[in-house]
């Protein structure tokens, strides 16, 4: 079985979440209760209380163990982001501002990222500009493309469908609009879209923009 | 920065260890500036050890050598000058105080020959020997420029204040029973002899 | 916790400073240690540049300090203050080299 | 009356002039009250329209570049102007040396200097706006590479942000000289009041991190100015050690935000349960250990931008400790309570709102300290409505708790207390309107500083503007009171409203020049009653 990323990220999400409202709710729960029980009113003269000891260690401990167990569901499920299935595909994908742009194995490039279903797929992230940041919401995963270095993610698309990828990384002007999807096909219907795509030359990329950009002025005209 | 607190009509007592401490609280802040310049130092020396090496090659040890023993010195007399107030020395406090203002300032006549040379073949930001350089020794330069010329800055005003001191004990403002201000100031010159203690070994002798 | 109480000990605590001899020596001591960092860097230590030239830094340093700045001689709560402020500086340090050690490894 | 309040003490200077050449360290903090409050109007003014512009997808009010310099000036300004500086620089300026027994802070003309520099930064901001290639169009955190090459002003702007660092530097020099040395006889370390520790502890970091977000600072001026290569890709450089450096000042900076507010609670629970604080030793040095700890998370801004697993990892660990401190603060607050008798005046109504709007701040910080969750939170809406919560419901909330509890002391005057509790009522609500549809819409994938979004997030957003007029109208009776009470011709010279036990409730209202005719002496702990029942368990 391969692991599941978008399921063990909303566990983790859900276990910090519930115990982060039970403690809230312990909180708030006593504060107001001790509000009322202890009004001027009721309670006319207050009680000389300074600390206890015990107390303090437990209320030390506790949430350490409690915030020990967020942090292991935390990184076991990062290590799974971090490492990629052996058969995984790998596409490359690099960040300008600003559009996506993927280049596949055999060399073909396109501004959508069409993937087949049921094969794992890595990402090596690269930038031609700026920093920015791969997003893909329904597979909860991210990283962010820096000029100069090799990022890599990986993800797994189990349904076909359409995915919206975002920009998440600030990067200027139209940061928010540095869109971008995920189609993820039938192996068939992917594979030979591959094919067909080889033999047209880019047939199915849409105004790819080719010019890396070199010099460092005059690339950020943001007026 | 100063040990009288003159708030309105009072005077509140002198309290010079509060004046001390302020002027060590202050050092810390320099000394975490220039922290901020050495964790970026040896970042890169991790990642580019072989073009730091080459770079360092380049640089001047006898000027670097020169430098270190006139700012040693320095640091000699400012704290011998504390002495010599103490003692009612009044003069050759003075003395002293000018003789680590001559050393400070060939220290800068130094650096300046040694910058002028450097720039002088083209190695400067944007400069025509940038392009031949590789990335790790055009990050070295920048690091060279920046740190230098930092606790260049220093100097300059370290040698400040020490003419300030200068005055003050000339007219009497700073005498063998009050001379907190002169400790400060010797505590931030000495500051900067520590950075430079570093700076030396870091860029002109790590070949 | 007495360094405070009220601001009255001021210049007592100042006035047994070392004499110039001392100082004297301190110094003779520093550009002794420069000479041999100086020359240390001539030969071919291989991995141990770096650590000797720091270490003889760090002596040095520790003789500015203690020495010229009286940090020996001073109320103990400096050399608290030093070691708070050393050893802030030394874990960013520390946790940054905890990015780079893993992300570029060592051939 | 035998003393001259410091509001009508009459220097070698008239009028103005009395003011801003006041070495006094409570004219100093009126100085930067009114400076503070006018910076607050004005970036809280930003976001309401930032929240407008959010309305509707696609263009609403203005362009994706106004936009864009608008979220950066609103950040740059709440960060630098606002929030850090914050309840230092008011409330610690006046209260500090009082709450010692201290005349004034140990160096006052350094003080004075450091609201000079604090103006001047404040100046420069605005100046940046219009000169060069016009404002800032960065976010307040300043990344490399886009730092580098956006044609906007930057340069000014992040000198601004350096001279108004060193402006804090020298408050938090000045706090921790006037703690070590200007406490008066009697008063221990651990008699001190907790407020005075919540300042302590963010003066150590004020003093340690922002020299180093200064020279990030200056290095990116240089890298601009000169194109020397130190962040630089193009030359070599790396821009995640710039990101490290900026984290290595930026997150102890939340800390410099929300002590003293902390400190603060301290101070105000007390006081209104009518009887001693519960666990002060505890409470004192968790701010210590979050102070400490807090320089050792950094990171955790970090997680999605490749820096090595390891580091992700540890980054993560720690993160998640420093919330234990934290904890105990919480929990030691609530037991202060417990057995109290309790008076539900309009300050402790907002130290009550404070503990539940900060906890669900705090709480989701932990969402996104831990790892995989952090992947797909991080720059989303989740973390804006994180550090709106604990920001504008930590620090900003208890800023105006703040107010509201020394404003008979530090004016005289007196507000009207139904008005000042409808506010904050307003305010919460409003305030969990605003920022509650936020949580979710970044779980569901909207990124932060977007100029527009796709349609399905509209429904949040649209709340979420609504949340933000409930917000002003909240504010505004808040703000309106106050002055209201300000203008008042009626005095409130009652010198312990609430029935406080720290110093500066017995000293006369408002203070006199030199706060004290005699520098007091201090015997019991700062909370210390003698009229409470002993607890049964207690012989
Ligand atoms: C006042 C400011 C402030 C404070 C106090 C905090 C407090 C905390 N913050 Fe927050 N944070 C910010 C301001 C602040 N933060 C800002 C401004 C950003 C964004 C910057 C930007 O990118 O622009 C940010 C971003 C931020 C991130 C990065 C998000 C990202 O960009 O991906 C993270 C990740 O770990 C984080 C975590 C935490 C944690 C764990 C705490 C902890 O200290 C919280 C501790 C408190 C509690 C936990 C609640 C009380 C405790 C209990 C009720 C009981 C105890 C319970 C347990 C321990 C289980 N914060
Ligand atoms: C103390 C800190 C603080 C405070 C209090 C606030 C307050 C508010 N902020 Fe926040 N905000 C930040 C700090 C803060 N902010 C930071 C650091 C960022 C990150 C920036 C970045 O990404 O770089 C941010 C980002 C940020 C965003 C995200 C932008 C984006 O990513 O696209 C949004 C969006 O809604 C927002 C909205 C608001 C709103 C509506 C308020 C409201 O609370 C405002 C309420 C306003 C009022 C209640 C005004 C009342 C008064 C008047 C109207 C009277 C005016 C009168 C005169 C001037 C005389 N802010
Ligand atoms: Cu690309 Cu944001
Ligand atoms: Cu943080």
């Amino acid at each position: 079985m391969r692991p599941d990323i978008v399921r063990q990220t909303d566990i983790t999400f859900i276990v910090i979440v519930g115990i982060s409202f039970l403690l809230l709710a312990l909180v708030t729960a006593a504060m107001f209760y001790f509000i009322y029980k202890y009004s001027r009113k009721k309670n006319p003269v207050a009680t000389d209380i300074t600390g206890n000891t015990t107390l303090e260690i437990l209320w030390t401990a506790i949430p350490l163990v409690l915030v020990m167990v967020m942090f292991f569901f935390g990184y076991s499920g990062f290590k799974q982001m971090r490492n990629a299935p052996s058969d995984a595909m790998t596409v490359k994908v690099t960040g300008r501002m600003w559009a996506w742009s993927y280049e596949y194995d055999n060399g073909v490039k396109s501004d959508t990222l069409f993937v087949p279903k049921g094969i794992p797929i890595k990402l090596e992230l690269s930038s031609a500009d700026v920093n920015h940041s791969f997003y893909m919401p329904a597979f909860r995963v991210k990283e962010d493309v820096i000029p100069g270095r090799k990022n890599y993610m990986w993800f797994d698309p189990k349904e076909e469908g359409r995915y919206q990828v975002e920009c998440a990384e600030y990067c200027g002007l139209s940061h928010s609009y540095m869109l971008s999807q995920v189609l993820v096909l039938p192996a068939e219907k992917f594979n030979t879209w591959l094919a067909e795509s080889k033999l047209k030359e880019n047939a199915d990329t849409t105004k790819m923009q080719t010019d890396t950009i070199k010099s460092k002025q005059d690339t950020l005209k943001t007026k | 920065m100063n040990n009288e607190a003159t708030i309105g009509h009072a005077h509140v007592h002198r309290d010079d260890v509060g004046s001390k401490m302020g002027m060590w609280l202050f050092l810390f802040t320099e000394l975490l500036l220039f922290g901020g310049m050495f964790i970026l130092y040896a970042s890169y020396r991790f990642m580019y050890p072989e073009n730091f090496k080459v770079a360092a090659m380049h640089l001047d040890t006898l000027i670097g050598s020169v430098n270190t023993i006139l700012l040693l010195t320095s640091s000699l007399t400012v704290a011998l000058s504390i002495v010599a107030l103490q003692r009612k020395q009044k003069m050759f406090s003075v003395f002293l105080l000018m003789f680590t203002v001559a050393a400070g300032g060939a220290f800068l006549v130094n650096k300046f020959f040694e910058w002028s040379t450097k720039i002088g073949h083209g190695i400067y930001p944007k400069g025509p020997e940038m392009a031949n350089l590789s990335d790790g020794e055009v990050v070295f330069y920048g690091l060279y420029y920046v740190m230098t010329g930092l606790h260049a800055l220093h100097v300059i005003v370290g040698l400040i204040f020490i003419g300030f001191m200068i005055v003050f004990i000339l007219k009497g403002k700073q005498t063998f029973d009050n001379h907190q201000k002169l400790e400060n100031a010797g505590l931030y010159w000495h500051l900067v002899d520590i950075i430079w203690i570093f700076l030396f070994p870091l860029f002109y002798l790590i070949h | 916790m007495s360094e405070n109480t009220h601001i009255q000990e001021s210049s007592a605590a100042e006035l047994q400073h070392p004499g110039y001899g001392l100082y004297i020596l301190v110094w003779a001591g520093l550009v002794g240690l420069t000479t041999i960092t100086v020359a240390l860097a001539g030969f071919n230590l291989a991995g141990l540049t770096v650590v000797t030239a720091l270490a003889i830094a760090i002596v040095k340093s520790l003789l500015v300090t203690n020495y010229f700045m009286h940090v020996r001689t001073d109320s103990p709560i400096f050399k608290v203050f030093i070691f708070v402020c050393i050893a802030i500086f030394l874990t960013m340090i520390v946790l940054t080299f905890f990015d780079l050690t893993y992300r570029f490894p060592l051939k | 009356m035998d003393y001259v309040s410091y509001l009508d003490y009459k220097g070698k200077h008239k009028g103005l002039l009395g003011w801003i050449l006041s070495t006094d360290h409570k004219r100093i903090a009126i100085l930067y009250l009114v400076s503070l409050v006018s910076f607050f109007l004005i970036a809280m003014t930003i976001g309401v329209l930032m929240r407008l512009e959010m309305l509707t997808p696609g263009k609403t009010i203005v362009d994706p570049q106004t936009y864009n310099a608008l979220f950066t000036l609103h950040g740059v300004i709440m960060i630098f102007l606002f929030i850090i500086p914050g309840i230092p620089v008011v409330f610690g300026n006046f209260f500090l040396p009082i709450m010692l027994g201290a005349k004034d802070v140990a160096f006052p003309r350094l003080n004075l200097l450091s609201w000079y520099l604090y103006i001047g930064g404040a100046f420069l901001v605005v100046i940046s706006l219009f000169v060069g290639g016009g404002p800032i169009d960065t976010g307040w955190t300043f990344y490399v590479p886009y730092s580098l090459r956006t044609q906007s002003n930057v340069t000014l702007a992040v000198f601004a942000a350096f001279v108004i660092g060193f402006s804090s530097i020298l408050t938090g020099l000045n706090f921790i000289v006037t703690i070590h040395r200007m406490r008066c006889p009697g008063m221990t370390w651990f008699k001190m009041p907790l407020f005075v520790w919540g300042l302590y502890s963010t003066s150590w970091i004020q003093l340690l991190a922002t020299p180093v977000l200064g020279i990030t600072l200056i290095l990116i001026m240089l890298e601009r100015t000169f194109g020397i290569g130190i962040f630089d890709p193009a030359l070599g450089g790396d821009p995640l050690l710039y990101q490290h450096l900026f984290w290595i000042y930026s997150h102890p900076a939340v800390y410099i935000m929300v002590l003293p507010a902390m400190g603060l609670v301290s101070e105000i629970i007390p006081t209104f349960s009518k009887k001693d604080i519960f666990g002060y030793g505890p409470i004192a040095m968790s701010s210590l250990a979050i102070a400490f700890i807090g320089y050792l998370v950094w990171g955790h801004h970090m997680f999605s931008t490749g820096i090595s697993d390891t580091s992700r990892a540890i980054f993560s660990f720690l993160t998640f400790i420093v919330a234990i401190p934290s904890g105990v603060k919480i929990f030691n607050w609530v037991a202060t309570m417990y057995k109290g008798s309790i008076e539900t005046r309009a300050p402790f109504m907002f130290v009550v709102a404070f503990i539940v709007i900060f906890s669900i701040g705090g709480l989701t910080g932990l969402v996104l300290g831990s790892l995989n969750t952090d992947i797909h939170l991080t720059d989303t809406y989740f973390v804006v409505a994180h550090f709106h919560y604990v920001m504008f419901g930590g620090m900003g909330l208890l800023f105006f708790g703040g107010l509201h509890y020394w404003f008979p002391k530090m004016f005289g005057k007196m507000y009207n207390e139904r008005a000042a509790k409808w506010g904050l009522l307003l305010f919460v609500i409003g305030f969990n309107t605003l920022y509650f549809p936020m949580f979710i819409m970044g779980y569901l994938g909207m990124p932060r500083r977007y100029y527009d979004y796709l349609p399905e997030y509209q429904i949040y957003h649209v709340i979420s503007t609504v949340g933000s007029w409930i917000l002003v109208t909240g504010i505004l009776i808040l703000v309106i009171n106050l002055i209201k009470g300000l203008l008042s011709k009626e005095k409130y010279l009652d010198p312990n409203p609430w029935g406080g036990t720290t110093l500066e409730w017995k000293v006369p209202t408002p203070p006199e020049l030199e706060n004290f005719q005699e520098i007091p002496t201090v015997e019991h702990g700062p909370y210390y009653r003698d009229n409470l029942i002993k607890p049964e368990n207690s012989h």
